[in-house]
């Protein structure tokens, strides 16, 4: 009980990413018609908002030190921080403790730049282009992106520290009355409460702006919003800047749980794309749906009593549910007829 | 119909292990209901259509002329009734089955392929007419099928396209296209060939070439069901209309007939002077 | 960042007549290798001989590999006497004089293991083709090793293996061709099961997540060998998907097992992820029977470890080399990695730099760079000042014997490179073991 | 007929080029025989991936499956009948051709991205098993390698090999056999050749394939999928067939590459394996036939050449130029080439998809209607429709 209490606590947070990601995804899908490759990389890209906002933070002026020597047995250098000298250390611990939160707003101002550049210069061109061009081009900038980062980062992983406040693990077995062992970081809870509010905030935002009545019905029928003639040009970049902040904080705050590498938009690129078919093409709803869904099976998969009879299903589950529900439900669990089936 | 023709069609139906239905009756539509979400598209439509004849449907919009159209193809399958043409229940076979017994359609909207040439547009059809559903050849030499791609040449002379064999469909006038979506047809030499408007978004003239054209095969006896919507053409063409209004099947008769009947009248009051 | 510009300048500065040994290159049939009269493949001509450095350059495993390539550059500058000689001096054969080898300049050429086995495999043929590569070394995983070992067997060439720790590189899979400095898991298992025994009690029991691929099946087999030989005892052995990314259901259940250490035979990202988020979860602030819940990372590698950040504060494992050792081959080594790139060097580096030295030694004793020789000199060959103390290449099995460092997560690090804590040097005679033992059949030679 | 003379003359041209690369491909330095086999390898599973996705338009996620299967499958052959690459490459084809079938019976119940995450789910599957429980038959990590002949019949099969047939021939086995073809050992150059003559021989049958009335039906299901049902096909059986064919090129591929270099490793059935054939074919020229050889080669030309200019042979390449700019430009072309190659490969799909729609056989036709003079109609219409239009176009223009 207690143990698929945890795994159901799992499958909610590794869903909420999921959801997260493929919440974007299949935005610009259903209103663009676009496949884009790059999305993972926009999540990384997020990802080292918080990277970098941790950097600037720590970015230093250097004394020497009169006593300590360092590695080659030089005199050490020492490295205090900028604002450390300029706001004190208080506010610099402050600042630094919540980098990662903190990295939530750089984020916005920084993917909703690079989504718009992206869309402008690239992505417009490329919309009545077939989906091959658009998966090349896409695939081409996704490793253009991470080439980029790895020239400023490296290649090795990056760890971050989630704020003291929320660093050990939450006694929940207490909350709800089960056994003591049932704790689950904090951060984690965070991370799931976060992502159950931007999915909130835009599915709001779709549901109760004219912006976003405008944007699903483009969902439904492209050509009829085309001809009602709405600057739908613009309403486009919009969108897609939308999906690459929904993206990037998705990403920024991800960072404590998974320390980010350049690579890490490729390793959830085909995720991503798993959990938008499942849920099926153009359908947001079903984007969320099938990322909790895999999430939390994907996590009763790991169970040892689960691997005890069935050895490897944990190195399957994602594509076997797959498989089975695009066998069943033709277009995922909520798709829609016609998206992306020629 | 010439009694050539006749006797070679008989004969064709027969290796296919055709069996005449009803002595005259090519399409029987036989209580045929379908409804979407709530909506009766159709309700009861009864319809024979007989062997070498020009067989109009008309009816105001959303009378569900298409719909039946679609049931008869099998895209629709219908809720109650079936479609009997030739012996052979339609109703239940997939589009390409239906195709193979004989019925072809022409669509209102050209479905061409666009990324053929117009030679090669009307060859594909006539593949399928000669080496039915699936014939496994990756050998065989699309180039080298001579007789197939004479008459195809025919059959796009016959309709008017002689000058642009090599062009991509794609690069087609629509009303190109919608001679091109004839030519298709008629390569099948189809036992019944359906029509969805087949002038429908055309200039006078092409309009008036495309009814020679269809006067032409007339003469060769093919049978036709053709929904159309210009009365010109109907009256032009028709041997016996249809009228659907409501889903329902309102007349039916010789265009004399159709023209004189109050109730037609009725269902077309204020949309087209008949 | 500037220490990879200072790298690029330097890089620049060394250059060799590289693309014109490629182009001299004639084509090669593989069979017929040697038609110059030397008896085997690629026999240098001229006044240069070409190694070929082949690392990970993209993939996750880069920035090790950029190591590993800084290393190699080192070792070659050394050999030609050029910089300080690093570890030269103190290298206790004094065959080599800086004068490059066999009075050969030494060259080099360089490829991208992407750690697949066959890119590794396409890149390494590269280098044996068309650049006249002699030998071949590196690498980081040991799919790779054993892959490109098997294919420098098959082409005539000498194979140094890089950072590879499975014990099949030496045991089952091993050739005659190939050679290899780093340990293997059987010996950490020897080396770290004592020390985690007086660290943590004999009555202990652990729970293993292992990385469900050969090389993690190798490590949990090890450890749990040399544990239970001392008490303790396993709980459950999980394998957890490569690249998982979220261990988290693989840690919840540790939490009620029962078990009191847990141990991660994970690798590169998998240790990163899985050791951060097992400690997130509060495991090493849990009290189980009675007893502190210890975290254990078999294989430690201080360049990945960063990764973890805090995570590994006093978690225990094993190293190969690390840039603390306060001996006079360390010190000569990471002074001169360190003078040259800003940073001290990783055990990868370490290991990749000796391996070069290591087979320069054995040509020149040799006499010949032919592979039956070289390696016969190579086979039994007893060194010191190499950074591990006395050090055997053993005959049988082509593997080095020597000390193996238990390290911990440094508590107070004083720098940002200060992160693995020497514990304790367990011998080398504490970790040999039977060549028989892992099986395997080194074969002839190949000379091409 | 004039298009059937026009095809031969491509063929006789594709072949001599092929059969000349060792000499063509040394001024770039890609004149060695590991390249040249990749090229030739990876050039005939683009091709066969292009039968299904160039004339179908079905694009499949998940092809490096059957890579992975030929490769074992030719593994095994090795291990258990004779080191000759004949019965292997066989096996790889036939095996991998049963495969797709059920593989592609499945996932061809569905279309557009459906179809392609389905393949990719497969492939994937596929994949984590060969690396984890399946290692008794895979290998795993390591990869499934020959060995010696077993002394000990204890032994497991994955350490010692059996090889019946060449054993009931009395071959005698000094350390670990290669690979031959009758005697002709399968490595270095006459490796090539052998893969050379296989490629030409698959990209007769890619043509004899696409100008047949097979090929047409495929065209035709990619234009307009539903007026072809309508027409009496059912396409089904076709896309099925399309399917397998494919399959076995992709198996043959991997039957080729343990028969030049023998071994079989599960990272050949990773995504990112069947997207590098995704990204040659587009790169080339979808539903062209010389495209996805050339997007082929150039890939792995940028995997194996681009990657090894390391500083020291762009500092070579700069050597005219003053210090300070030399070590400018070195430092520039770094982020390119070398441990950046990567950078490089991102770039150029984006360069040539971006300005070159249709893929280098796109560049390629419109350099030769810069050339001559466009005169007729067809030429001209033809630009405006990118995908279909090359050079050696698949759709046969029958000139009469």
């Amino acid at each position: 009980m207690d143990a698929l209490f945890l795994q159901v606590l799992n499958g909610l947070d590794k869903g909420g990413a999921y959801a997260l990601i493929a919440l974007g995804l299949t935005l610009v899908f259903g209103t663009l018609g676009v496949v884009n490759f790059a999305h993972g990389a926009l999540f990384m890209f997020g990802a080292f908002c918080a990277v970098s906002l941790e950097r600037i933070f720590s970015t230093s002026y250097v004394t020497i030190s009169e006593t300590e020597k360092d590695f080659l047995g030089n005199p050490l250098k020492v490295d205090v921080p900028y604002i450390q000298e300029w706001f004190g250390s208080g506010t610099a611990n402050f600042l630094q403790d919540y980098s990662v939160p903190l990295s939530i707003l750089l984020a916005i101002v920084v993917m909703g730049f690079v989504g718009v550049v992206m869309e402008r210069g690239l992505i417009k061109h490329f919309y009545k282009r077939p989906h091959a061009d658009q998966i090349l081009v896409t695939f081409g900038l996704a490793i253009v992106l991470a080439e980029i980062v790895r020239h400023y980062y490296g290649a090795n992983p990056i760890p971050q520290q989630a704020p003291e406040i929320v660093a050990g693990a939450a006694n929940v077995g207490n909350w709800f009355g089960l056994g003591d062992n049932v704790v689950y970081p904090w951060w984690r809870l965070v991370y799931f409460v976060f992502s159950l509010i931007v999915i909130g905030a835009v599915f709001a935002f779709l549901q109760f702006t004219t912006f976003g009545m405008v944007v699903r019905a483009g969902m439904q029928d492209r050509e009829t919003v085309g001809l009602l003639g709405i600057n739908i040009e613009k309403r486009f970049t919009i969108v897609f800047a939308l999906a690459a902040i929904v993206a990037g904080v998705a990403g920024a705050m991800y960072t404590p749980i998974y320390p980010p590498d350049y690579n890490l938009g490729m390793e959830f690129l085909v995720l991503s794309f798993v959990v938008v078919v499942v849920g099926g093409m153009g359908s947001l709803g079903g984007a969320v749906l099938a990322g909790f869904l895999l999430g939390i099976l994907q996590s009763f998969a790991s169970m040892n009593e689960v691997k005890s009879i069935l050895p490897a299903l944990d190195q399957v589950i994602i594509y076997l549910v797959a498989v089975i529900i695009l066998l069943t439900l033709p277009r995922g669990l909520l798709g829609r007829q016609g998206v992306m089936e020629d | 119909m010439s009694n050539q023709v006749k006797e070679q069609a008989k004969t064709e139906d027969e290796d296919r292990g055709f069996k005449r239905g009803t002595p005259n009756t090519v399409l029987h539509i036989d209580d045929v209901h379908k409804s979407f979400a709530g909506l009766h598209a159709l309700s009861d439509v009864d319809l024979d259509v007989r062997e070498g004849e020009t067989h109009a449907i008309i009816g105001p919009n959303g009378a569900g002329k298409s719909t039946l159209l679609n049931v008869c193809v099998g895209r629709l399958k219908p809720d109650r009734g079936a479609v009997v043409f030739d012996g052979n229940v339609l109703t239940g076979k997939s589009p390409h089955q239906i195709n193979q017994l004989g019925v072809a359609r022409v669509f209102q909207t050209p479905e061409v392929f666009p990324e053929l040439t117009v030679l090669e547009n009307v060859m594909v059809p006539a593949l399928s007419k000669r080496d039915g559903h699936f014939r496994l050849n990756p050998f065989s030499s699309f180039s080298g099928e001579k007789a197939l791609r004479d008459e195809a040449k025919h059959v796009l002379e016959s309709v008017g396209l002689q000058a642009q064999f090599d062009d991509l469909a794609s690069s087609q006038s629509r009303g190109d296209k919608r001679r091109l979506e004839l030519a298709m047809g008629l390569i099948q030499h189809p036992r019944l060939l359906l029509l969805d408007e087949p002038t429908a978004g055309m200039a006078r003239h092409d309009t008036n070439a495309t009814i020679d054209l269809l006067k032409k095969i007339k003469e060769g006896g093919m049978t036709k069901v053709i929904i159309e919507h210009d009365m010109h053409v109907v009256f032009s063409l028709a041997d016996r209309i249809s009228v659907l209004a409501g889903g329902r099947i309102i007349a039916q008769g010789t265009p004399e007939e159709i023209k004189n009947n109050p109730r037609v009248k009725e269902a077309y009051l204020g949309e087209e002077q008949v | 960042m500037s220490d990879r510009n200072d790298l690029t300048r330097r890089r620049v500065i060394k250059s060799g007549a590289v693309a014109a040994a490629g182009a001299a290159a004639t084509p090669y049939f593989f069979s017929r290798a040697f038609a110059d009269g030397h008896g085997y493949r690629n026999a240098p001509k001229g006044d240069t001989v070409t190694l070929g450095f082949n690392v990970p350059q993209t993939g996750a495993y880069a920035d090790e590999g950029a190591d590993e390539l800084r290393a190699y550059e080192l070792a070659v500058e050394h050999l030609n006497g050029e910089g300080d000689g690093g570890m030269l001096n103190t290298f206790s054969s004094k065959a080599l004089k800086g004068n490059g080898v066999l009075g050969k300049k030494v060259d080099f050429v360089t490829g991208d293991t992407q750690t697949k086995s066959d890119a590794a495999r396409a890149s390494a043929k590269r280098m044996i083709e068309n650049d006249g590569a002699i030998m071949i070394t590196g690498g980081s995983s040991s799919g790779v090793a054993i892959a490109v070992q098997g294919l420098c067997q098959e082409a005539g060439v000498i194979f140094m293996a890089g950072l590879t720790h499975s014990n099949d590189t030496t045991g089952k899979d091993k050739r005659a061709n190939g050679f290899r400095h780093f340990f293997n898991t059987e010996m950490t298992g020897a080396a770290l099961a004592p020390v985690l025994k007086n660290a943590f009690g004999s009555d202990r029991n652990a729970y293993h997540l292992t990385a469900d691929y050969t090389w993690g099946w190798s490590q949990e087999g090890s450890i749990q060998k040399y544990t239970e030989e001392l008490g303790w005892n396993t709980t459950a052995a999980v394998r957890t998907p490569l690249g998982a990314g979220d261990f988290s259901s693989f840690i919840t259940p540790v939490l009620d097992s029962g078990a009191d250490v847990l141990v991660l035979n994970h690798y590169g990202k998998d240790m990163v992820n899985s050791l951060t988020q097992a400690v997130q979860f509060g495991l090493r602030d849990k009290q189980v029977n009675g007893k502190d819940f210890q975290i254990v990372v078999p294989l430690f590698s201080r360049l990945m470890a960063q990764g973890a950040g805090e995570s590994i504060k006093g978690i225990y494992g094993s190293t190969n080399w690390n840039w603390s050792l306060k001996d006079e081959g360390s010190q000569a080594f990471v002074k001169s990695f360190g003078t040259k790139y800003g940073f001290p060097p990783s055990q990868a580096a370490h290991t990749c730099y000796s391996q070069v030295l290591l087979y320069a030694d054995a040509a020149e004793r040799a006499g010949t760079f032919m592979p039956s020789e070289l390696g016969k000199s190579l086979e039994g060959f007893e060194f010191d000042g190499l950074g591990n103390g006395p050090v055997l290449y053993r005959a049988e099995d082509h593997q080095c014997f020597k000390d193996v460092l238990v390290v911990q997560g440094a508590q107070n690090p004083q720098s940002k490179f200060d992160l693995l804590e020497v514990v304790e040097v367990t011998p080398r005679s504490q970790v040999e073991y039977a060549p028989e033992l892992l099986g395997g059949e080194l074969g002839p030679y190949n000379n091409g | 007929m004039t298009s059937s003379w026009k095809d031969w003359a491509l063929l006789i041209g594709f072949s001599a080029v092929i059969l000349c690369l060792p000499i063509l491909l040394e001024p770039i330095g890609a004149n060695y025989p590991d390249l040249l086999q990749k090229i030739a390898i990876f050039g005939l599973f683009a091709i066969g991936f292009n039968i299904l996705f160039g004339l179908t338009g079905y694009l499949s996620f998940g092809h490096a499956a059957f890579i992975g299967i030929g490769s074992y499958m030719a593994m095994w052959s090795y291990k258990l009948l004779t080191m000759n690459v004949l019965p292997a490459i066989i096996f790889s084809t036939a095996i991998a051709g049963l495969l797709a079938f059920a593989i592609g019976y499945v996932s061809l119940r569905r279309s557009g991205i459906y179809f392609s995450i389905l393949t990719l789910a497969f492939a994937q599957m596929m994949y984590n098993l060969a690396y984890s429980v399946l290692t008794p038959l895979t290998n795993g990590e390591t990869g499934l390698q020959t060995r010696a002949i077993r002394s000990d019949p204890n032994q497991s099969l994955l350490d010692g090999d059996i090889r019946v047939i060449d054993q009931a021939f009395g071959v005698e086995e000094i350390g670990v056999p290669t690979t031959n073809f009758f005697g002709m050992a399968m490595s270095g150059y006459t490796g090539f050749y052998f893969c050379a003559v296989i490629l030409i021989l698959g990209f007769f049958i890619a043509q004899r394939i696409t100008h047949s009335n097979f090929g047409m039906m495929l065209k035709a299901i990619k234009s307009n999928q539903n007026r072809l049902n309508y027409t009496g096909i059912n396409t089904r059986p076709y896309l099925i067939t399309a399917f397998v064919i494919s399959g076995m090129y992709a198996g043959l591929a991997g039957g080729l590459m343990t028969a030049t270099d023998p071994i079989a490793g599960a990272e050949r059935m990773q995504w990112t394996a069947s997207g590098e054939v995704v990204l040659m074919t587009i790169l080339g020229g979808v539903g062209t036939l010389v495209g996805p050889v050339l997007g082929a080669g150039l890939i792995k030309y940028a995997e194996q050449k681009v990657s090894s200019w390391n500083e020291g042979i762009i500092a070579d390449f700069f050597s005219f130029l003053p210090d300070g700019l030399r070590d400018f430009m070195a430092e520039i072309s770094s982020l390119f080439v070398g441990e950046g190659w990567h950078m490089t490969l991102g770039l150029m799909f984006m360069i040539i998809v971006i300005f070159l729609p249709g893929g280098l056989m796109e560049g390629f036709r419109r350099l030769s209607v810069l050339f001559r003079r466009p005169k007729n109609r067809e030429t001209m219409k033809s630009a405006t429709i990118p995908s279909t239009k090359p050079g050696e176009s698949i759709a046969p223009r029958a000139a009469e």
